[in-house]
């Protein structure tokens, strides 16, 4: 079946995905808020963990548990999991980021039927050369919770194992990603994130065949249309669909992104070291960090900003579409200063707020009207 | 004004608090007249440690800082604004927005232009701490800057894993204060510094816990300007006085009998900050009788408590209870960061809803409270954390509770008319009570 | 004895004249600028229809967003309660409110004797108000009354988020730029208003019986949509919009008066000292 | 009940045409057309060899093509051109997906900034285009290329529609408001609350009150102009400041924000409301001589 094709189906139909899973392995599954959890330990155990992400409705279900001042995102997952849609999952846990998905996991934890639970403690100053030590006793801990749990140890081997599907995982992708630098990338921008995305759902073993398929097939697919404007897309946790092919029918394609539903969930590998605990711990204290943890200790500046750029860069982007979740504070936080910084490197950026559903009218004209200001000279003598 | 059923009195403390705050801010502002030097910091972030360097030193604290922001409508709005017209989002923490816009404004709340700290020590906890300075100094065109992390877990959970992390960036920023300020850590005043901390954050708990009592000797409208004073400068020998005099003068209440209100005929508990620009709806409540005896925030803000044997919340310990002296810099670190990681309960809720949930619902108990009126607060998720969760929690316990929407320091978003209206509907129809005072 | 509930709403004022609980007669008209004169417009009707006069009736409380303007009112009482007092007199196993206005949304746990237990408002926005199915109305070019049986025939569902009112509007406009057939597009307004009042309803929990009350339950499409959203069924007074006003009736001859001290109080608080 | 609510449409503004008396089109060379159909008003413009021979303003209804239609056929009244008769048009605005008689789009955006560049000269560089439903701040180029542009976020306090409903609600016709709004000896705190449904209740208390009109209509046209400057402010405002569409014409909202700007707006020489569509057809023009048309 055509990797894409594949992933797609997975996409819309994820809940029907684990529940097979479940059946064909007779394995746990562990739903997760936020891509700081480490996967590679669950993994080792056995264990499918599938990302919580909303549904794209309105989330009325959430209102007695998280007022309106909480993302729409995390209110939508919660609001998706007080649904039932999620009764699957036999354990459900967080790593420490920011306060949005807390409030959910926090509800979830009370309302929602489950054998395990954990809150992570992952730490916010990844940037201080105390927090690798600081995470690696964490995961050890973590670790335990997970082997009391199941009632198994997780070994060297099964770790061994683990890292080095992700890794594979985290490496394909990339390899996809580098066909998207052509001139006429072979893949859309909605098209990779339900790779991206469906990496988040789907038994990674898996997912490492059919990306194996797509690496051979992409530089001969042809797609019948034109590539029109590169554009890049940029911010909050985003797997708006219909945003990203509502843009892409207006004569232009995202090439690239920073989003913890793209780029940033697979850009870094763990790095093999002895301790296995500590070599996950240095690689989730390494990764392109999400906006929360990135500043410090000692010096204020982001470093996530100079990644961007470069990918902006590598990726030929015309111009950038900065986005966030309604609410989503440390990207708030970060917005005008990171549109202040590609604009003077040259690249324009239109901002806007998502959400949980597109109001298309709205987005519509901003997006034309963005892409219009970037292709302006065709409209003058 | 109709007989009431206690007697009651005005805190003799309260003049010694307004007088510390104000030289508080004056001192800031006025650091550089003499060699002292302004560290920007915030309520939580150890000041035991850059008060310990050589020489003066005069600390702005961010969030009681944006509150005083807060209390003024007028140039609140302005600086909200300001921050507005950077690009920054109208949701973001309300402290943060009118500190922001009162650098951009280039303007101090308390007169004359804004004064800019000689460097940045900072903790962080909730997601706008360390993000908060990061933009500040960036605003400033850059700041020495310094912060470390505090979350390291519940309080049920501090190990010495826990506490090594925090010591450790402790030392990394000693090495920062030393190597910007170019003044030493004088280990002497840390050690003060650290014995001081424990009795302002201990005496202010017993302070509290003194509201079990029928008629509750303290009102949390008062309260707040009462605790400001440990989110300015808890290590202060100033401070610590001070709250062994509010202690004693709350115990004499006691014995005495003397109430917060007069009329003390329903006992409620709030959560997060107040609206600060319209605390008078605190007032109108107590023409109702309610007597409003504080919050997890309030207590915690900077009080420090455990659990005991029997399952109770009292106040933590100060180190002469204990009976420890001590011995040296890293002892005094390890004592700093136990007291705030396993004391500071305010940290429990970042941890999930039910850590809140069980601590307020012991507080309903302890307190002997009728109802809970919840301030949710769009201003700060750090505080704002779990308020819906606690509402079910408190129902659940068989405690009548109301809400009502607003923001501590954003009046835009507070409907004083309306929340009013609120207030009658729950106390009349809810909680069966009758105006007391007209 | 005979008692009179005065109901200014945002949009209607309503007013009902009972004896011992018996309806001696009821009347509605528009609000309008001047709620004074619209509150002596539609007590004199009552009363008409009720061949009484002013001497008649022993007391009069009013209630709804312009209760302080009824003059001749002894007293006022809350809009929620007097929701819950009235559907306490018509349905007594009525144990949740859900009371729909021009101006608010407002969901209430009621007691068995009708008082309110607990309740929650739709915070400040005109999604999950009768307005914002005006202005919906309006852009869809279908009269308010006709909007409810035109979403019936809906064959398709569409998520729409109920925000700022104009924003719908322009949602609905573009939606009707791209070819959706009206009835789905009143199905999608009256789920976005049924999605937010439900939420409401939740926060307060949603013990049965439920009632659906205010004017905007005389909503069909509404209705329907908010049966769907909360998948429990609704119980909808005859006359939805007079339940405020019975219960303030109910209230008067109870009793029950909220003292007018508030503007008082804040006079004299104005500009306490802050904090 | 509420179907009898509003007895008078005090929003409802006249519509109009023109036709440039000084001017022949059949001597012209390349006619070309602009057709702006928004959320409130359609206009369909004529230029001539780039320059404007005849317009219309109009309400537009629920269904775009029609408005588009109704908007070509005023403007085309007794001028004796024809629709085959135009060589290239361009559908802009809220309905230009569905303007019929248009070859291709482009959003009102680029439009407003083009048709401003038109209408006030080169020396423009900050636009602000007030409709229907959104207001959007434009900066451009001496050629009025678009550099930059913000539009105002979910929420409609201070649109065009927000001021008809407040029309309505205190029952004076829409083009009154501005002038009305002057006539107050000292500005009155602006209302809280430009939101269309808050500001309601908030205007009707203020009636109530017996606040004199004038004195609510300067109210609520201040807290437009402040909502206005708020979304100028974040786009960084540059002289020279030029405004389009309906707001223009409200001389409440305009000089109050000028005095908060303190900045003063270019003098309309042609009616605002028709920028997006003169933007429009000249587009149309240049694409016709670079031969993309």
């Amino acid at each position: 079946m055509d990797p894409i094709e594949r992933f797609k189906e997975v996409y819309e139909k994820r809940h029907e995905y684990a529940k097979d899973w479940k059946v064909k392995t007779g394995r746990k599954v562990v739903a997760y808020f936020c891509t700081y959890v480490p996967e590679e330990i669950l993994y080792a155990a056995g264990v499918l963990p599938v990302r919580i992400l909303g549904g794209h409705e309105p989330p009325h279900l959430a209102a007695p548990h998280m007022f309106d001042m909480w993302c729409p995102f995390s209110r939508d997952c919660l609001s998706q999991g007080l649904q039932g849609k999620y009764n699957y999952a036999d354990g459900v846990m967080i790593a420490q980021s920011c306060l949005h998905p807390r409030q959910a996991f926090g509800a979830w934890q009370i309302h929602i039927p489950h054998e395990w639970d954990y809150f992570l403690c992952m730490p916010n100053a990844v940037r201080s050369p105390r927090a690798k030590p600081f995470l690696r006793g964490e995961l050890a801990e973590f670790k335990k919770s997970v082997e009391e749990w199941l009632g198994k140890a997780i070994t060297d081997k099964d770790l061994d194992q683990a890292i080095e599907v992700y890794n594979t995982n985290r490496y394909l992708m990339k390899q996809v990603y580098e066909l998207r630098k052509l001139d006429n990338p072979p893949i859309t921008g909605a098209e990779a994130m339900t790779m991206v995305v469906t990496s988040q759902l789907m038994d990674k073993r898996e997912h490492n065949e059919l990306l194996q398929q797509l690496v051979k097939e992409l530089p001969n697919r042809k797609l019948d249309r034109e590539t029109g404007i590169r554009l890049m897309i940029v911010g909050s946790e985003d797997d708006d669909h219909t945003f990203l092919e509502m843009v892409e029918k207006l004569n232009s394609t995202f090439v690239i992104e920073d989003h913890c539903t793209g780029s940033r969930y697979f850009w870094n590998e763990v790095i093999s070291e002895k301790d296995r605990l500590q070599a996950i711990a240095n690689r989730y204290c390494d990764r392109v960090p999400c906006p929360s943890k990135d500043w410090g200790p000692d010096d204020p500046s982001r470093l996530r900003f100079p990644h961007i750029l470069n990918l902006a860069k590598e990726y030929k982007v015309q111009g950038a579409i900065v986005i966030q979740q309604k609410f989503c504070d440390p990207h708030e936080i970060d917005i005008p200063s990171l549109r202040e910084f590609l604009e003077k490197n040259g690249i324009p950026t239109h901002f806007l707020e998502f959400e949980v559903t597109v109001p298309v009218g709205q987005f519509r004209i901003r997006v034309e009207a963005f892409l219009e200001q970037i292709r302006a000279e065709e409209l003058f003598v | 004004m109709a007989e009431t059923k206690y007697q009651t009195a005005g805190l003799k403390v309260w003049r010694k608090a307004k007088e510390i705050r104000e030289k508080y801010y004056k001192d800031y502002a006025g650091a550089h007249d003499g060699r002292a030097l302004r560290w920007g910091g915030g309520a939580w972030s150890f000041d035991a440690v850059p008060q310990a360097l050589e020489g003066e030193i005069y600390p702005l604290t961010e969030e009681p800082y944006g509150a005083s922001i807060g209390a003024n409508p007028v140039f609140q709005v302005r600086c909200q604004e300001a921050a507005e017209g950077k690009g920054y989002a109208r949701d973001l923490c309300a402290y943060m927005r009118g500190y922001w816009g009162s650098i951009i404004r280039d303007q101090y709340a308390f007169g004359g232009k804004w004064p800019k700290p000689d460097f940045i020590f900072q903790n962080h906890i909730c997601c706008s701490h360390a993000k908060w300075l990061q933009v500040a100094s960036e605003l400033e065109g850059g700041i020495p800057y310094f912060c470390f992390d505090v979350g390291a877990g519940p309080y049920n959970k501090i190990g010495e894993r826990q506490i090594n992390y925090v010591v450790e960036q402790l030392y990394d920023g000693i090495e920062f204060l030393e190597k910007t300020t170019g003044r030493k850590i004088v280990d002497e005043k840390l050690i003060q510094n650290v014995y001081n901390t424990y009795i302002s954050n201990s005496l202010w708990s017993k302070s509290c816990e003194l509201n079990q009592n029928i008629p509750a000797p303290l009102d949390e409208k008062s309260m707040y300007s009462l605790y400001v004073l440990g989110t300015l400068q808890k290590s202060s020998k100033e401070v610590a006085d001070f709250y062994k005099e509010l202690y004693e003068e709350t115990k004499e209440r006691v014995a005495n009998k003397i109430a917060a209100v007069g009329n003390e005929q329903c006992r409620i508990i709030g959560d997060s900050q107040p609206p600060w620009a319209f605390l008078r709806v605190l007032r109108y409540m107590e023409k109702y009788g309610v007597v409003s005896l504080g919050s997890l925030y309030t207590f915690s803000l900077i009080g420090w408590w455990r659990i005991d044997g029997k399952g109770n919340l009292v106040p933590y310990k100060t180190l002469e209870e204990q009976g420890i002296k001590i011995k040296d810099r890293d002892h005094a670190l390890r004592l700093l960061t136990e007291g705030e990681l396993k004391g500071k309960l305010m940290w429990a809720p970042f941890y999930g809803a039910s850590l809140k949930n069980e601590l307020v619902t012991k507080i309903a108990s302890q307190w002997k409270i009728d109802a809970a009126m919840i301030h949710v607060n769009r201003g700060c998720e750090g505080t704002a954390q779990h308020q819906m969760e606690m509402k079910l929690a408190l129902a659940k316990a068989g405690f009548p509770v109301m809400t009502y929407e607003g923001n501590m320091a954003d009046e835009r978003e507070f409907d004083e008319a309306r929340t009013l209206r609120l207030m009658d509907l729950f106390l009349t129809e809810t909680m069966g009570l009758k105006k007391l005072e007209w | 004895m005979i008692a009179a509930g005065i109901d200014i709403g945002g949009k209607v004022a309503k007013a009902v004249i009972v004896e011992d609980g018996k309806v001696l007669g009821k009347a509605w008209n528009l609000t309008g600028i001047n709620k004074a004169e619209a509150a002596e417009r539609v007590y004199n009707e009552a009363l008409r229809k009720a061949g009484l006069q002013r001497k008649d009736v022993e007391r009069v409380v009013a209630t709804g967003s312009g209760a302080k303007r009824v003059t001749f009112a002894q007293g006022t009482i809350a809009d929620a309660a007097a929701a819950a007092r009235g559907i306490n007199r018509l349905y007594p196993n009525v144990r949740t409110v859900i009371d729909v206005g021009a101006e608010e949304g407002r969901a209430i746990k009621v007691s068995p004797e009708g008082r309110v237990l607990d309740f929650a408002i739709n915070e400040k926005c005109a999604a999950g108000t009768g307005t914002f199915v005006e202005a919906m109305a309006r852009a869809l070019e279908v009269p308010i009354e006709e909007i409810g049986k035109l979403s019936l025939s809906s064959t398709q569902t569409i998520a729409m988020n109920a925000q700022c009112a104009v924003f719908g509007e322009s949602e609905v406009v573009s939606l009707i730029h791209t070819k959706t057939p009206k009835p789905d597009i009143a199905r999608a307004v009256h789920d976005a208003i049924a999605g937010r009042i439900g939420s409401v309803a939740r926060i307060v929990g949603l013990e049965k019986d439920i009632a659906l009350v205010g004017g905007v339950a005389k909503n069909i499409g509404f209705a329907d949509s908010l049966k769907k959203d909360l998948k429990l069924d609704v119980l909808i007074p005859d006359e939805p919009e007079f339940v405020g006003a019975l219960g303030t009736a109910a209230a008067a001859a109870a009793g029950v008066l909220e003292e007018e001290v508030r503007a008082k109080v804040l006079e004299k608080e104005k500009y306490a000292e802050g904090k | 009940m509420a179907e009898t609510a509003i007895a008078k449409e005090f929003w409802r503004w006249p519509e109009s045409r023109w036709t440039n008396p000084g001017m022949n089109w059949k001597e012209g060379k390349t006619i070309t057309a602009g057709v702006d159909v928004g959320s409130v008003s359609s206009q369909a413009v004529v230029m001539v060899d780039g320059e404007l021979y005849c317009y219309s303003n109009t309400r537009t209804g629920s269904d775009s093509p029609d408005s588009a239609w109704k908007a070509m056929n005023m403007a085309l009244e007794e001028t004796g051109i024809d629709v085959e008769d135009i060589h290239y048009c361009i559908g802009t605005g809220y309905g230009r997906v569905n303007v019929p008689m248009a070859q291709r789009t482009i959003t009102e955006i680029a439009c407003h900034a083009r048709g401003a560049n038109f209408m006030y000269g080169p020396s423009v560089r900050t636009v602000l285009d007030m409709g229907g439903q959104d207001c959007k701040a434009i900066r451009c180029d001496d050629r009025g290329k678009v550099l930059k542009f913000m539009m105002n976020d979910k929420c409609a306090a201070g649109t065009g529609r927000g001021i008809e409903v407040f029309a309505d609600l205190i029952g004076v016709p829409i083009q009154d408001i501005g002038p009305r709004s002057l006539q107050v000896e000292k500005e009155p705190p602006m209302v809280s609350s430009t939101c269309v449904v808050f500001a309601k209740s908030e205007v009707v208390g203020l009636l109530e009150a017996g606040v004199p009109e004038n004195e609510i209509m300067a109210a609520y046209c201040s807290a437009m102009a402040h909502r206005i400057v708020e979304l100028l402010n974040r786009l960084g405002i540059e002289k020279d400041f030029a405004i389009t569409g309906g707001i223009a014409k409200n001389i409440g909202v305009v000089s109050r924000m000028e005095k908060e700007l303190g900045i003063k707006t270019l003098e309309p020489k042609i009616d605002t409301q028709i920028a997006g569509g003169i933007g429009a057809a000249l587009f149309a023009k240049a694409l016709i001589e670079k031969g993309k048309a």
